[in-house]
């Protein structure tokens, strides 16, 4: 925990604290009592045990005390959730999008982004969407989480208050790729983001080809550093010699633009050898200049 | 079970010669008696313990680097914790306790020669091993099983697992769970011996009375839900399928609708073994026997109604979240007095800190533990931060490993001289359980430091700066192995070249103390002496 | 081994079945009058359907299964699930009506 | 120490042959409130779908035979009875009527079959199924569809049960091991029965009655 992280972050500890010391209390009590009795009323100590059946006023106060406390701890828990439920009006709107196995981010301005960049001291508030299967938007640093679940709108909120970069990890578990499923929060200076909020990505040529491969779920399965995944790594792919099975046939092609085309819109035309077939989502949102921006990116990779 | 040197009683050969109708292994697959069929679940439940221990041994094993020790593909993990957790949970922990001890001792304990129907209960096991036949057969099916133990949905849709083989096999086994339910319900109403009132029960058939109820009522739910999931893999019809307006948060009510309840099946008989123990050791009567009888029935009640606390974060209406956490606040109430009357019941006993004992009062720490850290979940705010973290992992193991398994632990090592007329090594208990305490503990209090740092759980592969703590537990791990190993060798042995234990060893006065051990089929030769209330030591030692 | 079978055996009349047989048909009947003439409006159609079904099944658990005739514990029994039943509905509609 | 195993052998024969119709009756109910629950999941399940979809379930109720359904609860509600009468007749001694009786309600639930078959293939063949192109992109009523097809489907199954277990407790009349002093078998075949029609009594207005 990072207390100083969100402005409700604070207010959380305070919780934990509470009911910590509490239930400390409890089992330190608990604990101690009985092994006093242990020791005090062992065989050789005490021989002659006594048949006690019960004690009202004992029992009665050891049932309303704890049902008390415990109603405070429910009290505590749920006026500090309230406020985590209740976003400020002036939050900055994001649009969180997961799939098996990858973060993006949408921007009100229409950017999108792979990393959630965010100012420092804004509230901002994400709405969440799943592509796939339950996703978790999990943020430690800022004790942030929400599943993200398909056909939901979900939404989390925070407010950071310090800058650095942090973790965003899916908590829900997603298949294959879900520990892998990770994005950075990067907390910046207002005028910085401003700056970088401003600025137009390319919309065309590897770079966006970059852009699509961390933001449509194609970084959950293909490394671009050569190791394996779940699909085939990246790195050196374009133009190299490539065993796949083709309607049950085996066959060496080379990995050329067609064939990446083809790999990309018919995922299941040529399975690459020793990867599984029907893994890989068929792409529905990509336009023709999205492929071969996509390609332009692969041939990048040497 | 060589007990044929025993001098012959007057009256009926134990259980253990008389084999029935069919002789060898048959005489013990096709008996109809509870104290066999209790055996047969014995035996069977601790493979599967065995085999989710081994699996999870391997986890902890991948843990040990955050790249992954063990496999570098997540598939073989994930394969991992489901298997282990639909092993430890729906073949392990759910029927291990109701069916071995509950089958060998309740009918005893109320005075009864056998379950209402035991034709019944020895369907009840051969379900259990169809069911166990079945989810395991997922295994050679088109994938290895991937979802988790609990099967979400749409993620179950999806996967290219057997999944409608595996969710058949969970199926069955609640079925059989079922059984044994409506079969203990009505032993206990119908077979009570002359003068065994409600209120003279002891405290374990009540425990065992409490769940069957949950299991009766609770596991129908699951049953629904694993065919819906069946079906849904095999036509299509969509009801959980987002893409076709099915709402996947739907299935999670459903299952935790039985198996939040099902937490109680495993925890509520494990407490009624406490409640059995702990007089025995210190000698005197349970204190507030009323408040434990009551407590158990509030659990099982209130503990039907709490199971969206497991939903906090999926997107629940603010309303039905504030409703669920305040009715998990007020379910620790009865967990609570438990705690309380078995701790009062020390005061002014007279003690023996025999190896049985010494789990009961570890279950007491340890469910102590798991209790609490469950109210840290229950808080609403608390929970978002630790949902579906180690921290969740942690809390669930110590109630239902630290609670219901060291129970059920510690009434083999109490009931042992009972079921098979022999004692243990003592001084190998103590060794066997000092290693599994320590390692236990070392093993999940730092999972709970690991969710508070924010470690997810189900991840094969983890941020490096969770590795120091992962290390740590997983060393811990090793000795709770080691433990567990010296414990069970123990056991075993025992069984076979123990020394021989008297009919009463531990001076108990439920009545299965009463009678010879190993029991006869007919379980009681003459007409059980009722005592004139439960637990009565001193009316014993008058005597 | 404690209870001997010696409990009292209720024969119900031909009479008492007849009767609860018309009356199920009967209502039976208005049921589906009730909603496929529109009688009303789609308000009574629930309506119909929230009172009559439940009395139907009132019918025959109370005198095709004996239920009139058994002791209090088979009630409780069956009044414990039913107030379950209707809880699990309760705490889920407060989830799905108010997301 | 074989005659002693012997001897306890024939005590547990004889344990097993013991009566307790309390007993028996007492399980038979908790095995019935067990399949409340079963269908009570399902229940919740439409509940909460028709309470997201109130106009596409109306419109899916269009698309049903509600005459079909009325004719059904009759024939289930005719079933239940004559089983009940069966009970009756038994306990009065008169068991060729008590046999005739039961036979009447296995072929009331033969009957319900049918008359279900010929719906189910009814609606298949006009194109109302799972997944079939005249629901694509209703989500409502895809849903009414799947919940209709999945809980009268598991109906059905407990009707074919049903008649299975009714056809047993005929079979044992017939040989005398079901007999006025000993009519439990048949008093729980009943009940379950029962059971069947009452999950039914609930079905009608739920699908039939829902446009």
């Amino acid at each position: 925990m990072n207390p100083a992280s969100t402005s409700l972050t604070e207010s959380v500890t305070h919780v934990f604290i509470y009911i910590v010391a509490l239930s400390a209390l409890f089992l330190v009590g608990i604990t101690a009592t009985m092994i006093y009795f242990v020791v005090r009323y062992s065989r050789s100590r005490n021989p002659k045990p006594k048949d006690i059946h019960g004690n009202v006023a004992l029992e009665a106060t050891w049932t309303i005390i704890p049902t008390l406390l415990f109603l405070s701890m429910f009290y505590f828990g749920w006026t500090r959730w309230e406020q985590m439920r209740e976003v400020p009006r002036d939050a900055m709107q994001v649009e969180v999008t997961g799939r098996q196995w990858s973060w993006s981010f949408k921007y009100p301005n229409g950017k999108v982004s792979s990393e959630l960049r965010l100012p420092i001291d804004t509230p901002v508030r994400c709405d969440l969407h799943s592509l796939d299967v339950i996703h978790g938007f999990f943020i430690p640093a800022f004790g942030v989480k929400e599943d993200v679940v398909p056909g939901k709108h979900n939404f989390a909120w925070f407010d950071p208050t310090e800058l650095g970069t942090y973790d965003l990890l899916c908590s829900s578990y997603c298949g294959q790729g879900h520990p892998l499923m990770m994005a950075n929060v990067v907390i910046m200076p207002g005028d910085k983001f401003k700056e970088w909020y401003s600025t137009q990505e390319a919309a065309t040529g590897p770079a966006h080809g970059e852009l699509l491969y961390k933001t449509k779920g194609c970084i959950g399965c293909h490394s671009i550093t050569g190791i394996r995944i779940v699909g085939p790594t990246w790195k050196g792919l374009y133009d190299s010699e490539v065993t796949v099975t083709t309607n049950g046939k085996t066959r060496t092609v080379k990995a050329d633009d067609d064939y990446l085309k083809r790999s990309i819109l018919d995922p299941n035309a040529d399975i690459v050898q020793s990867y599984p077939a029907s893994v890989m989502p068929v792409q529905k949102d990509l336009t023709p200049q999205d492929v071969n921006d996509l390609i332009a990116y692969i041939k990048t990779l040497k | 079970m060589t007990t044929s040197e025993a001098p012959p009683r007057a009256g009926a050969a134990s259980y253990l010669e008389d084999h029935g109708r069919f002789s060898g292994i048959f005489g013990w697959i096709f008996s109809t008696d509870h104290k066999r069929i209790g055996i047969l679940y014995l035996v069977s439940t601790l493979f599967f313990f065995f085999v989710g221990m081994s699996l999870g041994f391997l986890m902890r094993l991948q843990m040990l680097s955050p790249h992954g020790e063990l496999f570098k593909n997540a598939d073989y993990y994930n394969a991992l914790f489901t298997l282990h957790g639909v092993i430890m949970i729906f073949l392990f922990i759910i029927p291990a306790v109701p069916g071995s001890l509950g089958n060998f001792f309740m009918p005893i304990m109320i005075g009864a020669k056998d379950v209402a129907f035991p034709r019944l209960n020895l369907l009840s096991w051969w379900l259990y091993v169809t069911g166990a036949v079945i989810a395991l057969a997922s295994l050679f099916g088109s994938g290895l099983p991937d979802t988790g133990w609990t099967f979400y949905a749409p993620y179950s849709l999806r996967t290219h697992a057997d999944i409608p083989m595996a969710v058949f096999g969970v199926f069955v086994l609640g079925f059989s769970s079922i059984l044994t339910g409506i079969n203990f319900i009505t032993t206990m109403h119908r077979m009570r011996a002359p003068g065994m009132g409600w209120f003279k029960m002891p405290l374990f058939p009540w425990a065992l009375y409490a769940t069957s109820w949950v299991q009766v009522l609770a596991t129908p739910v699951l049953g629904i839900t694993m065919l819906l999931i069946f079906v849904e893999r095999i036509f299509h019809v969509g009801i959980f399928n987002p893409a076709m307006g099915g709402d996947p948060l739907l299935y999670q009510h459903l299952f935790w609708m039985y198996s939040h309840p099902a937490v109680y099946i495993m925890i509520l008989p494990a407490m009624g073994l406490i409640s059995e123990m702990i007089p025995t050791f210190a000698h005197r009567t349970i204190f507030g026997y009323g408040a434990i009888v009551w407590s158990s029935m509030g659990i099982a009640l209130l503990g039907s109604l709490v199971w969206a606390h497991h939903m906090f974060t999926s997107g629940l209406s603010d309303a039905a979240a504030t409703v669920f956490s305040l009715l998990t606040f007020l379910v620790a109430v009865p967990s609570a007095i438990k705690v309380f009357n078995w701790t009062a019941t020390l005061y002014k006993g007279s003690i023996a800190l025999e190896p049985p004992m010494l789990y009961a009062l570890s279950f007491i720490f340890l469910f102590s533990v798991g209790g609490l850290t469950g109210l840290i979940l229950g808080a609403l705010a608390l929970n978002v931060m630790l949902h579906d973290t180690y921290f969740v992992v942690a809390h669930f193991h110590y109630v239902i490993f630290g609670g219901a398994a060291f129970a059920f632990f510690g009434a083999l090592h109490y009931w042992l001289p009972k079921m098979f007329g022999r004692m243990y090594n003592r001084s190998a208990a103590y060794i066997g359980w000092a290693l599994l305490f320590t390692g236990f503990n070392l093993l999940y209090f730092t999972m709970f430091v690991l969710g508070v740092m924010g470690m997810p759980r189900r991840y094969a592969f983890y941020l490096p700066r969770f590795q120091t703590p992962q290390v740590i537990a997983t060393v811990g791990s090793w000795i709770m192995i080691a433990g567990i190993l010296v414990v069970f060798t123990n056991l075993i042995v025992s069984v076979f070249k123990g020394e021989k234990a008297g009919d009463n060893p531990w001076g108990g006065v439920t009545l299965e103390w009463q009678i010879p051990s190993p029991p006869p089929t007919e379980n009681f030769l003459e007409p059980p002496t009722i005592p004139e209330k439960a637990y009565d030591f001193e009316g014993a030692f008058a005597s | 081994m404690a209870h001997e079978a010696t409990e009292e055996i209720h024969v119900v009349s031909y009479t008492t079945y007849t009767l609860v047989w018309a009356a199920l048909v009967g209502l039976t009947l208005l049921l589906s009058s009730i909603s496929l003439l529109h009688m009303g409006g789609g308000r009574w159609n629930s309506l119909a359907a929230f009172i009559i079904s439940p009395l139907k099944a009132a019918l025959v658990v109370f005198f095709f299964m004996h239920l009139k005739y058994e002791k209090t514990l088979f009630r409780i029994m069956l009044m414990v699930t039913l107030c379950i039943i209707i809880i699990f509905l309760g705490l889920t509609f407060l989830d799905v009506a108010l997301r | 120490m074989s005659d002693v195993a012997a001897e306890a052998g024939r005590a547990e024969h004889a344990h097993e042959e013991h009566r307790d119709y309390e007993g028996a009756k007492l399980g038979m109910w908790l095995f019935l409130l067990s399949e409340c629950m079963l269908f009570g999941g399902l229940f919740v399940l439409y509940a909460m779908y028709r309470a997201d979809h109130p106009r596409a379930f109306s419109a899916g109720g269009s698309h049903m035979d509600a005459i079909l359904g009325v004719a059904n609860t009759l024939v289930l509600l005719t079933g239940s009875f004559a089983v009940a009468s069966s009970i009756t007749a038994l306990q009065r001694g008169r068991r060729k009527l008590a046999m005739g009786l039961v036979g009447t309600t296995i072929l009331t639930g033969v009957a319900f079959m049918i008359v279900k078959a010929v719906e189910w293939s009814g609606h298949i063949r006009q194109g109302y199924f799972p997944h079939s192109h005249l629901l694509q992109g209703k989500p409502g009523e895809q849903l009414f569809f799947s919940l209709y097809y999945v809980m009268t489907g598991l109906h059905g199954l407990h009707v074919i049960a049903g008649i299975a277990v009714l056809t047993a407790a005929l079979i044992l009349m017939a040989r005398g091991k079901v007999t006025q002093e000993h009519f439990v078998f048949l008093e729980n075949a009943a009940l379950y029965w029962h059971l069947v029609d009452i999950i039914w009594i609930f079905l009608l207005p739920l699908f039939y009655l829902a446009a």
